[in-house]
């Protein structure tokens, strides 16, 4: 088991935005959550991730309490992750983001920087070999050189998903990584996320587009006002009546037009 | 209604909207579907006047609003419900709302208010919350009803169903049904290409700053082009 | 503005300035006003006294820039307390010289660890305090500062304190080398002026300057990076103390003497403009920043004695440049545009 | 080059001295005073003839009150080997920092204020005008104790070093005459209101309210101390005098003692004789710093006239005669003792009916 | 009672830093800018009131309000000719064009006005009331009282225009998304001007009052500006309520703090209460609370 919460709960003043979840997950999975808007997923994510402390309950990461550890400390430790309102490095360009993708990878100090050491050269290679190979994965290197903030939408999701990798993750949290793409690059990166699964990658991602959840994921976790409500295979989930009824809604062939005339 | 007559839009010397025109009739919801980059926001963001284009000209009404301000634009009755949603974080969602009916003359913006709650009732509850800590789908939520709020003849929509779940997709493709009926016209930009080409009247294809198709919704929709390009078949 | 917008010709300039090759020039032309007098042995000098006491104090301000540039150019926090490591530094060289005769460069040190040291506390509201806000405390914690050196009596209150030691290698004061007994202070300042802008520019591309640079752009995506932005952050203020402080030392040992007046928020906001005016970030451009807003003055001076203007119209000007220098240049005159080079 | 420059006015040009005093920022007000008084003198002796026919000029070096620039402006005018003597600053500290420079330079430096005890006998070049604490801190206790007869005092001064200078004299000498100095508590000269600091005092129900500054911060203090309802003496020391003083103070000015090097109303026909040319040139009245800068002028003109006697005006022969100085101006006959101060007479001056006139 | 004094002298100097601190929190409130002319506005009111009664004749209260006005209106041009060019620019920018700005009419003001201090003439004199209570009394001028009501009604006034009228929404929304605003339909420009006028008309009437209470001189801006500063952050960003208690609360604790620690500790006590605050609180005392969200 890679990552596990024990009864974990997140409030905000009277709010409980995520509560006594329960979760896990193994070595090479890929699990979605799903649920409806405001049912803690991100917030979820947040505590995991060591952003915002739990209120209470434990967080089980390599058999490692993480609870109290801190959002650099977890990213160190082998988990990356992409954010729902896109924070890329705006005014570095698209490979520098990479290259700060890469921090938690290095080792060279002050020293090695001063003296240009063999270690910190064998590093600048690395780091520039894999940016170089991220970009080109996720179809960015056109982009290379512009700054983040000016990449359309599309292309931010994306960087910030290569950035994510560049820390050379066991487990990567995506959070709506779907999110204003069309179709046809939803496509693109279900095949990306294979790509990765393929890499030996523990997937867990947020996402509310069914195409990508139901063709990539083994396990489909819901949330429903900071409870899971129901967990299992995407076909089950997708035809529990609780998630119908507060994630799906009941299935109607069109919309109702009402022409003026 | 909206007239576009070649504009060319450029960021620095990125050159991102080349020579477009685009109409959008009373009565009509419009979509512009292109991939990412494609210019699609830029197009939105020139019509209300937060960009500015280098050559011809846009109408709306019969008015020249090619160089008039932005607040002038939107008083005129268009609305753009901007792409990333863009509330005002330490406002509540309430004064958020309230602020969408800014530039209205009349005083009913009460029963506009409720309508919108009505129309998303999580926003009633939230009514007292900043607006910053409102989950991704909530914000969207607030920025269409803030769109709203000013009663716009023309409303433009950047992907608003982006980041909402599916109930909520369906019931935000429903109300821009509901709007226009109620005789607001629209121009949507959307990545969820299907959806919007089943709901619109005409479409207008964009790649890399340039139209390169158009035609009604329908004909979109069966365009072999589209399809794979946009609906991912 | 991206560069490859940009004149050719700026864009050569800019190649060059940002270039070892500059950096040689520099200290050729700085090298040759200290020595010029000497070397052809002249009947008067070519370079006064006066010039070259200006050209150390602009030297002096650019390492001042330089480490400035720690905290309000890598990590982004705009700081107007800056002054008080630079006093901080001249004031403890001041009293260990003074008060416990330690010798000159033992006590350089110290000052220059000292500031350190009191960096972290100024530096820790950093951690917590954001924007504007954070204007305000670093701005407080400097007149803080002044207001204990004005004081205390220790310090030697408002007038300062007079007839600090001079430095001196292997025996030899500073005072007796050279024509006019600044030259060694020169070329003191400069190696350690060019001494810190190697340092700067092979900490920028490294892996710390990628930590700074992240922090600068988005905090808590830098910690998901796995950058702890409070130790950077931290750090960031310590070694912009640590160079300030040694500035100030060799600063007041040069005039011989140190007044609160050297902590004073107007020396922070002359600093801080010293780097905007250069350009963030910019090795070149501190330099560049120091020089000008420390030439200009005298050199008004001569033109309001020329033009017999009845009053200085240095601070006049210095506020209309601002200004205009904003709308035309906001990136400062070297201010990069793009990050890291490569 | 060599080292230290001793220049000569070898040429028939003009005789050049400079000056360096803030003339902008906060402590400019002092400046523009000494200055003007400087410029009113020089005038004078240039229209009397000059100094052996030669005209005297002055270069002003702005400091803006930072010990930096005033630096620069000593090593300016050090480098300039026809600059003969060199005034300012106002300030200690732009002042001891100016003083390694000067006397490197070998460069006669001669100050009105600049009251800080570090600057005595700091360079055989250095000569202060300025008036000293000590005297006058006795001269305030005396008054205190003898003429007021008070028996508690409180003590106001503004921290700085001639505040701290002044009160260290006062409280000396009051304990000297038995009197208790029931509280002692410094201000900062950019204060605008001191009512706490008199609310406490007029709690302690003390006879009489001593002040070590200057007319600014003392104005708005009697002011302040009178509309509070304190009615006890008020005693300022040379720093009160100054039109601004009754004009910041109002009508509480009425009565406040205090000492000066001079007053305006002197019946001394030289004095009176400076003030009018003083007020048809500037439109105000003058105040100490104006009148001691009049006098330097003349110290250092005497002094370059002795020199040129002696052989040549050179900076080494003013520095001799300066040394050797005993001249007779409207602020008392100027004599410099061997660390280079004045020491010199006072007088006691009262404000009436909003006119300084001699206290008796 | 001697406590009770000290509070009320610290009230009556806390009222001007107050005015002077809701000045600077409009600005800052909209624009998010750290307007470093207000102390200039604040200066330019006190002397143009100065000499509407020195060489005008003209009575304090006509004189007040001619202050006002000239206040209102350096602000506005200000802002239309240093700040409106630059509204979409960096922050940063606009920040160095304020200190510039600030920098510029300072210096100019001192060369036009010469640099010593002048007080109002003396006639102004307002009454001074002692209040007896049982053996001990207590001293209130009533210019203090005035000033103290006046920045009351002020501050009421403009709490209610911020949180219960459309523009003052406009204005708090301004400062968090300048774009979105006016894709609201919100003439920005408009907003901005509106905003300029009313810092300047209350710089303009800290400045007279303090010239009638105190003394004034060019560089009077420096100071009272940078405290005006300390206290609309302390305060908390464009939170009017926030400034105005934030005032009087440090000018309660100067006042303590130079009784009872040291006189010349004053404005370094101020400083470092408002690091405090800060530290401990981070947007000030009536700052919003938020945490961000990601
Ligand atoms: N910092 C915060 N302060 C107060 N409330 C918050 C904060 N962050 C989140 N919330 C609330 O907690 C709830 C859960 O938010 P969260 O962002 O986790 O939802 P989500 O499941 O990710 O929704 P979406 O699918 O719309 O992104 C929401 O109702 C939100 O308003
Ligand atoms: N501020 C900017 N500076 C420079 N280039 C920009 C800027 N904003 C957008 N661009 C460029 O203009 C082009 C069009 O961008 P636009 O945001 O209009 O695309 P879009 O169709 O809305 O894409 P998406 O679907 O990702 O939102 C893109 O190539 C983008 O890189
Ligand atoms: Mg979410
Ligand atoms: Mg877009």
């Amino acid at each position: 088991m890679l990552l596990k919460t024990e009864k974990l709960c997140k409030t905000f003043g009277g709010l409980r935005a995520v509560n006594n979840v329960d979760f896990h997950i193994d070595t090479g999975e890929v699990v979605a959550i799903i649920g409806p808007n405001g049912s803690g997923k991100t917030t979820f994510f947040n505590v995991v991730s060591g952003i915002m402390p739990a209120t209470s309950g434990r967080i089980i990461f390599k058999d490692e309490d993480v609870t109290k550890v801190e959002a650099h400390d977890i990213t160190r430790r082998g988990m990356a992750r992409t954010f729902q309102n896109i924070r890329l490095f705006p005014n570095l360009t698209a490979r520098d983001n990479l290259i700060v993708g890469r921090y938690s990878r290095g080792r060279s100090g002050l020293w090695d920087g001063l003296i240009h050491s063999a270690r910190l050269k064998e590093e600048e290679r690395r780091n520039e070999e894999m940016a170089r190979e991220l970009l080109e994965f996720v179809g960015l290197t056109p982009y290379r050189n512009l700054m983040a903030k000016n990449l359309p939408y599309g292309a931010q999701r994306r960087l910030e998903i290569a950035r994510a990798l560049a820390s050379e993750p066991e487990l990567i949290l995506l959070d709506e990584p779907a999110a204003g793409m069309n179709p046809r690059e939803v496509d693109e990166l279900l095949k990306l996320i294979a790509r990765l699964k393929e890499r030996g990658l523990t997937i867990l991602l947020i996402e509310h587009q069914m195409r990508l959840v139901m063709n990539i994921a083994e396990r489909v976790v819901v949330f429903d006002h900071g409870e899971k409500i129901a967990e299992g295979r995407p076909h089950e989930v997708r035809h529990n009546p609780k998630v119908v009824e507060a994630y799906i809604g009941p299935e109607v062939d069109s919309l109702v037009k009402h022409r003026r005339h | 209604m909206l007239s576009i007559d070649g504009i060319n839009v450029y960021y620095g010397n990125i050159h991102a909207i080349r020579d477009i025109s685009l109409t959008v009739e009373e009565g009509e919801i419009v979509t512009i579907i292109g991939a990412n980059g494609a210019g699609k926001t830029t197009i939105l963001k020139t019509i209300v006047g937060l960009l500015r284009s280098r050559t011809g000209t846009i109408r709306f009404q019969d008015d020249d609003i090619t160089s008039a301000s932005t607040a002038g634009i939107v008083r005129r009755g268009i609305a753009l419900v901007p792409e990333g949603r863009r509330v005002f974080p330490r406002l509540s969602v309430a004064d958020n709302l309230i602020l969408g009916a800014y530039s209205r003359q009349d005083k009913d913006v009460q029963r506009d208010l409720a309508k919108v709650y009505e129309m998303f009732p999580r926003l009633a509850e939230r009514r007292h919350q900043a607006a910053g800590t409102l989950s991704g789908g909530e914000q969207q939520m607030l920025a269409m009803g803030r769109g709203l709020m000013s009663r716009p003849k023309l409303l433009l929509l950047d992907e608003p169903s982006m980041g909402l779940a599916p109930l909520l997709v369906r019931q935000i493709f429903q109300t821009i049904l509901d709007i226009n009926s109620m005789g607001t016209t629209i121009l949507l930009v959307e990545q969820n290409a299907r959806m919007a080409l089943s709901i619109a009247d005409r479409g207008y294809v964009l790649e890399t700053g340039s139209v390169v198709l158009t035609g009604s919704a329908a004909d979109l929709a069966d365009n072999d082009e589209v399809r794979r390009a946009y609906l991912g078949e | 503005m991206t560069t490859a917008l940009a004149p050719a010709w700026r864009q050569s300039l800019t190649r060059f300035v940002h270039s070892p090759r500059a950096a040689v020039v520099f200290s050729a032309v700085i090298l040759l006003i200290t020595f010029l007098d000497s070397l052809i042995d002249a009947q008067d000098y070519i370079f006064s006294p006066y010039f070259k006491h200006i050209v150390f104090v602009s030297l002096i301000y650019s390492i001042v820039t330089l480490s400035l540039n720690f905290v309000s150019g890598y990590v982004g926090q705009t700081s107007l307390g800056h002054a008080a490591f630079f006093g901080l530094g001249g004031y403890v060289s001041a009293l260990l010289t003074q008060l416990y005769h330690v010798p000159y460069w033992p006590a350089f040190l110290a000052a220059g660890v000292a500031a350190a040291l009191v960096g972290i506390p100024l530096g820790a509201p950093a951690l917590r305090v954001k924007g504007p806000f954070l204007v305000v405390v670093t701005y407080a914690c400097g007149e803080v500062f002044r207001f204990i050196a004005l004081n205390l009596e220790v310090t030697g209150g408002p007038a300062g304190l007079p007839g600090l030691l001079t430095p001196s290698i292997a025996g030899v004061s500073f005072t007796d080398v050279g024509a006019t007994g600044k030259e060694l202070f020169i070329v003191t300042a400069l190696v350690f002026a060019l001494a810190l802008a190697f340092f700067m520019s092979r900490l920028e591309d490294s892996r710390i300057g990628h930590a700074f640079a992240a922090i600068r752009e988005d905090e808590i995506a830098a910690a998901a990076m796995g950058i702890n932005t409070a130790y950077y952050k931290l750090l960031a203020f310590c070694l912009g103390a640590f160079f300030a402080g040694l500035a100030g030392s060799l600063f007041v040992h040069y005039l011989s003497f140190v007044s609160p007046d050297m902590l004073s928020s107007t020396e922070s906001i002359m600093m801080f403009t010293m780097v905007v005016v250069g350009g963030a970030r910019s090795i070149p451009g501190s330099f560049l920043g120091a020089f000008l807003l420390t030439f200009i003055p005298e050199g008004l001076r001569y033109f309001k004695d020329f033009v017999h203007l009845p009053f200085d119209p240095w601070l006049v000007f210095f506020g209309f440049v601002l200004m205009v220098m904003m709308r035309v240049r906001p990136q400062g005159i070297l201010g990069a545009d793009t990050v890291f080079r490569r | 080059g060599c080292g230290g420059s001793s220049g000569t006015s070898a040429g028939k040009g003009n005789l050049v001295i400079a000056m360096v005093n803030p003339l902008s920022g906060d402590s400019a007000t002092y400046g523009v005073s000494h200055k003007n008084g400087i410029e009113l003198a020089r005038e004078e002796i240039n229209k009397a003839g000059g100094i052996k026919g030669q005209q005297i000029e002055i270069l002003f070096h702005d400091d803006a009150g930072d010990p930096k620039q005033a630096a620069a402006g000593a090593q300016k005018f050090a480098d300039q080997k026809n600059v003969m003597a060199i005034v300012g600053s106002c300030l200690s500290s732009n002042t001891l920092a100016m003083v390694p420079i000067t006397d490197k330079a070998k460069l006669p430096h001669s100050v009105v204020s600049s009251s800080t005890p570090k600057l005595s006998g700091i360079s055989k070049y250095f000569f202060r005008m300025a008036v000293q604490d000590a005297q006058v801190g006795i001269l305030m206790g005396d008054l205190i104790a003898k003429k007021l007869g008070a028996k508690k005092v409180a003590i106001l001064y503004p921290n700085n070093d001639y505040g701290k200078g002044l009160t260290a004299a006062i409280e000396d000498t009051l304990k000297q005459h038995g009197v208790t100095v029931v509280s002692n508590q410094a201000y900062l000269a950019t204060d605008k209101d001191y009512s706490a600091l008199l609310t406490g005092i007029k709690a302690q129900g003390v006879d009489a309210l001593a002040v070590a500054g200057t007319y600014t911060d003392g104005g708005l203090i009697t002011k302040q101390a009178r509309e509070l309802g304190l009615t006890i003496p008020i005693v300022g020391g040379t720093g009160f005098y100054s039109p601004k003083f009754v004009e910041i103070a109002g009508k509480a000015a009425e009565g406040a003692i205090f000492l000066g090097a001079f007053v305006a109303s002197n019946p001394d026909p030289a004095v009176q004789s400076f003030v009018k040319k003083y007020k048809e040139k500037y439109n105000m009245e003058p105040d100490t710093f104006a009148a001691l800068g009049y006098d330097q002028m003349y110290v250092l003109a005497e002094a370059m006239k002795k020199a040129a006697e002696k052989g040549a005006i050179t900076r080494e022969n003013i520095r001799d005669a300066m040394a050797q100085t005993s001249y007779k101006g409207i602020t008392g006959t100027v004599t410099f003792n061997d660390k280079g101060d004045w020491v010199r007479p006072y007088l006691y001056i009262t404000v009436k009916d909003g006119k300084f006139v001699l206290y008796q | 009672m001697l406590l009770l004094q000290q509070i009320i002298n610290g009230l009556a100097l806390g009222g001007i830093y107050s005015l002077i601190a809701i000045g600077w929190t409009v600005v800052f409130g909209i624009i998010g800018l750290i307007n470093w002319t207000h102390g200039e506005v604040f200066m330019i009111g006190a002397f143009v009131g100065f000499l509407l009664i020195t060489h005008f004749k003209l009575n304090l209260f006509a004189a007040l309000i001619l202050a006002m006005v000239a206040s209102g209106f350096t602000a506005f041009l200000i802002d239309r000719l240093a700040y409106r060019p630059l509204r979409n620019g960096p922050r940063l920018a606009l920040f160095i064009t304020a200190l510039g700005a600030s920098t510029f009419l300072r210096n100019l003001a001192a060369i036009i006005w010469e640099p010593h201090s002048r007080a109002y003439p003396p006639t102004l004199d307002f009454s001074v009331m002692t209040l007896q209570f049982g053996g001990a009394s207590l001293t209130v001028n009533s210019l203090q009282v005035f000033i103290f009501v006046v920045t009351l009604v002020i501050m009421a006034f403009l709490q209610w225009f911020i949180t219960r009228t459309m523009m003052g929404k406009a204005m708090l929304a301004a400062s968090q998304d300048i774009e979105t605003v006016s894709l609201m339909g919100v003439e920005v420009n408009h907003l901005v001007t509106i905003t300029f006028w009313v810092s300047g008309l209350l710089g303009g009437a800290a400045g007279v009052l303090v010239g009638v209470l105190y003394a004034i001189d060019p560089m009077m801006g420096a100071m009272a500006g940078l405290k005006g500063w300390a206290v609309a952050v302390l305060g908390g960003v464009g939170s009017i309520t926030g400034a105005m208690v934030a005032g009087l609360m440090l000018g309660v604790a100067e006042n303590i703090a130079s009784v009872y620690i040291s006189s010349g500790y004053r404005d370094a006590i101020a400083f470092i209460v408002m690091i405090l605050v800060l530290v401990i609180k981070p947007t000030g005392l009536m700052g919003f609370k938020f945490e961000e969200k990601v």
